[in-house]
């Protein structure tokens, strides 16, 4: 693994053009989100679309990781119900926490599959994290949340120990 | 029936206990309550993190900055399964006496930040006039003293539960004691002085049925027992990891999720904060927020090769072990005429510190004749100085035994005694 | 002309430079400004007197104990004879973010106490509304969050002196900022971000002159250059063993003998007290007063063996060799297009920590090219947040050397930041 | 070095039978003292004579160390003018800072020579030397000094490195 495994060419396209930023006219949830050991930052809102999908808007400043990572977000959850939203996460977060050892599901993942090297990079985990957790706090706040809870024994959330 | 330590085969990991001492004699430790000893692989752990992998942690993005940080809540993680604990249950300390001011200054800090800064206080922590602390008259001055200046900044009052001549809590008028002005209860799991083990769970449920905050001081028992320190029933529980094969430098606060989570910060710097201007900074979560500066590392690594050695003997054994030597120590001592032991002199409830008295011998001059043969006692008040006083003893001498002892230790502590009542024809 | 450093054979000194870290790079530590490395001798110091004579301190009268405790006052005086300060006057502490704090609680303490112990008190560290602590932008969280709460607790005011553009204090308006309202002053005297050495007797002088107590943040000054501690005007100064090479978990706070007799105790327990009963307790003088709990003596011990490594290698030529140092990785990355240094780009009254950004491209993806080819820096902002917001940054880069670091290590560092910039197109 | 040099008979005989030992009717000064780290306590009083000499009196518990040195100092410094119970305090300090290596002088001394075994045992050092803080501080608060200060010079009170 070298830093070229990390840098994907898709991470870095969402870096230099990013999908989906720009904050909402309204918005029924925000939260802003800092990575305290480097001050990496972002604000996610987001509202309910007519369908029920969500409506996602994004700002921020930091590392190509974390901004990249707020591109993709954007483009995975815009649009979906909260469930799937969940999923998701779910899904990226069992990827983050996998020391690369897990292998992502592109179906559900799509774009965000490229991070899979930054699974071994524990400083920058964080990093691909904080758009997420900004993402669940603001729907959180927003009272978004899913009916159905995605079956909670396949999102990873529990503590691990060291491997 | 538990199998019993191998005594000879520890003291090889000990390479301290090879020593000899004033002139040549062997070195007979019987000081562990006051600092255990530490095996070799304690010492190669801290050692071996030194030379590989030291770096700062929870802020680098380098290699070694990663294994650092890995190998600091790695050993977070260790010794939180050593206790029953979740590991963000766990704040690292410079000692147990660290812990216990880190509870007591949530009282005053809060305390003060009431007038100025009111969002910011849980009224559970907060200490007025005609409120009380309550605290017992065995308590170290490490879990005494942080409370008399917590009264002493905000006109609460402090109280304390007595004791019985034989060295038990005096639990006749608790809820007297206890009672609605309380806001806090700290107590001693087990006595450094008496040796006493105390019914923690009893004071905890007190505590809370009046509402108050329930802190317990672990470090006698910790090291000599297995401790599920979540069900103490205590909302904070401090003890050092110098008193259990760890290195010094190193101590534990665990509190429960919930109160870590409403007190204010005690150090404030780096790596606790979650943003800062100059103007105003905000905090992280538990365990960070009580976690300033640079931590000790290479300590934790330490402590956590400390569980583990523990681990492997057994903690059931390890109890097993010392409650025989108790036994024995207790029955040598009340065989010699002119001893008393101060404290339980029964062995239920008790643990391997064991004080007693010498009739027309300070306790001075009795450990001086014990060092005199090698063997390491301590002598005083064991910073237990209330205590002392309510046995009407200026001090005492203490034995207490750990993981690498056995009789003959006792035997030798025996003669020297008898050599000191032959010395001062008491 | 001072003799130069032998980088060569100092590194052997040091087993961990021996890594090699992200597949087989050799590793290249340019992070000590966060961490320094620990030589040998620095380990095996700690592990021999775990080995011979771990004991408590103060405390036993065997011979162990003795031991113990001249090895903990014995580091003391050398610590101290290496500032050129007295024993007394040394508190160790487990890092200089608890020093810090120390100094704070000081005025909180005192400032709660005036109400219900007025007798207790130096007016001195009485803090009320109307009255002001003054530090400055470029303050490590450690020495501006402390005083952000002493000001909360107490209702004063907190102010800072702000900096220039390259990077220096701005004492255009110092009497204005530090007037009768001030009590406290609390500087660093070399910014860990900027590599600033600031002007701190003249900021001493000037908070004496309005009858402030002075407090100067040394943790990046003391390891790297001589200071005299009592010479530098102030009443307290604060710095940390483990940038130093010594252990983690210990730190040093240097208090003139007034200032230290005059402050209440900080952590309360054993060991500081002078007599102890349950309604009242009495304090020993310093440094005891402060050094509440077993202590950290191997650490002590092992901090020692790192002053006695860096006085044989000469304070003077230690700061040589960084200062030749330092100057050799401002002119090369200022030779780089798109590099921006933060803080001072001379190499005057400045120290060996140099933050550069680097166009379009964010400092933690710099740090992680830099870390691919074994390359150690800090990425962030190095606890000193408020201070890239001045420089409207979010973060930096930083390199920051040693006595075992050359020029060949700063040239691996621009290598990799040219990688960076060929890579991301910057 | 063993024990039995450190309880010489002299100290053992002071122990058991104290010279001295008592409060005055009238003190202009006195002291109590402890030793925080055992407990030991000792309380000196002094007042001036008719003749310009001391006048002690003391009480105290603790170990036969402690208790045998106040008893021989009351004896040593009762009836003598304050300079010259300076002069013998000095030679105490120096006795007992001395490591074992300083030759105690009996016509200073006196019984006090006794001590010259505890100067081995750093944690006894602070039980002899009880008495002679409480005594300096007692005759400090009755202001009971010596016109002529002896020769600082003389006094090894500066602070002692690691041998
Ligand atoms: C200038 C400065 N002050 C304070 C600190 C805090 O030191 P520590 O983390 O060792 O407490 C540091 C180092 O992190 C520093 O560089
Ligand atoms: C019961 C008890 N509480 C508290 C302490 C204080 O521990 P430390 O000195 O490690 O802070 C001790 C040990 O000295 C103890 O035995």
């Amino acid at each position: 693994m070298n830093v070229e495994a990390l840098y994907q060419d898709i991470i870095l396209d969402h870096y230099k053009h990013p999908r989906g930023r720009g904050l909402l006219a309204e918005a029924s949830g925000e939260s802003h989100q800092v990575n305290p050991t480097c001050g990496d930052e972002v604000t996610v809102q987001v509202s309910l679309g007519p369908e029920g999908g969500l409506v996602v808007g994004f700002e921020g400043q930091g590392c190509s990781i974390s901004q990249a990572s707020a591109s993709v977000m954007s483009e995975l959850v815009s649009g979906v119900p909260a469930a799937r939203a969940d999923a998701i996460r779910a899904e990226f977060l069992e990827l983050m926490r996998g020391k690369g050892a897990v292998e992502p599901d592109e179906d559900v993942l799509g774009d965000a599959v490229a991070f899979a090297g930054v699974a071994k990079y524990p400083a920058r985990i964080k990093c691909a994290l904080l758009p997420w957790t900004a993402l669940q706090d603001a729907q959180a706040r927003a009272g978004i949340i899913a009916d159905t809870q995605p079956d909670e024994g396949s999102i990873s959330t529990q503590k691990e120990g060291r491997s | 029936m538990v199998e019993s330590l191998d005594v000879a085969r520890i003291r090889k990991d000990f390479p301290i206990l090879e020593r000899r001492v004033r002139g040549d004699h062997p070195l007979v430790y019987l000081d562990s309550a006051a600092t255990s000893q530490k095996p070799t692989v304690v010492l190669d752990a801290e050692r071996h993190f030194y030379e590989t992998s030291n770096a700062g942690v929870h802020r680098g993005a380098h290699q070694l900055a990663e294994e650092a940080t890995d190998a600091y809540e790695g050993a977070r993680a260790e010794i939180a399964s050593f206790v029953g604990a979740q590991p963000d249950d766990l704040v690292f300390t410079k000692n147990a006496t660290e812990g216990l001011n880190l509870a007591a200054y949530a009282f005053s800090n809060s305390s003060a930040l009431v007038a100025h800064a009111p969002e910011r206080v849980d009224p559970r922590f907060v200490l007025r006039p005609g409120d009380s602390v309550v605290v017992t008259q065995m308590e170290h001055h490490a879990n005494l003293v942080p409370w008399q200046e917590a009264c002493a900044k905000t006109g609460a009052t402090l109280r304390w539960i007595g004791l019985t001549d034989d060295g038990r809590l005096d639990l006749a008028d608790l809820d007297r004691v206890i009672d609605s002005t309380t806001k806090a209860v700290a107590v001693v799991h087990q006595s450094n002085l008496l040796g006493t083990v105390n019914p923690v769970r009893l004071l905890m449920d007190r505590a809370h049925a009046v509402g108050a905050i329930g802190v317990v001081d672990a470090c006698q028992s910790v090291p000599h027992m297995p401790v599920d320190v979540p069900s103490l029933g205590a909302d904070l529980v401090a003890w050092s990891g110098h008193k259990m094969l760890g290195p010094t430098g190193i101590g534990v606060l665990w509190g429960s999720t919930d109160v870590l989570a409403s007190m204010p910060p005690f150090l404030t710097g780096g790596s606790m904060i979650e943003t800062v201007q100059m103007e105003h900074s905000t905090y992280a979560a538990p365990p960070k927020r009580f976690e300033a500066g640079t931590p000790m590392t290479a300590q934790a690594v330490g402590l956590a090769a400390a569980v583990r050695y523990l681990s492997d003997l057994g903690m059931h054994r390890v109890a097993e072990h010392e409650h025989a030597l108790t036994g024995y120590a207790l029955a040598a001592l009340q065989a010699l005429r002119g001893v008393r032991i101060i404290g339980p002199d029964t062995n239920h409830d008790r643990g391997s510190a064991v004080s007693f008295a010498v009739d027309g011998i300070h306790p001075h001059d009795v450990g001086q004749f014990l060092d005199d043969r090698g063997v390491a006692v301590r002598v005083g008040h064991h910073c237990a100085w209330p205590t002392c006083r309510r046995f009407d003893v200026p001090a005492t001498t203490r034995l207490s035994t750990y993981v690498y002892n056995d009789e003959s230790d006792i035997d030798q502590a025996i003669d020297g005694i008898l050599a000191a009542q032959a010395f001062f024809g008491a």
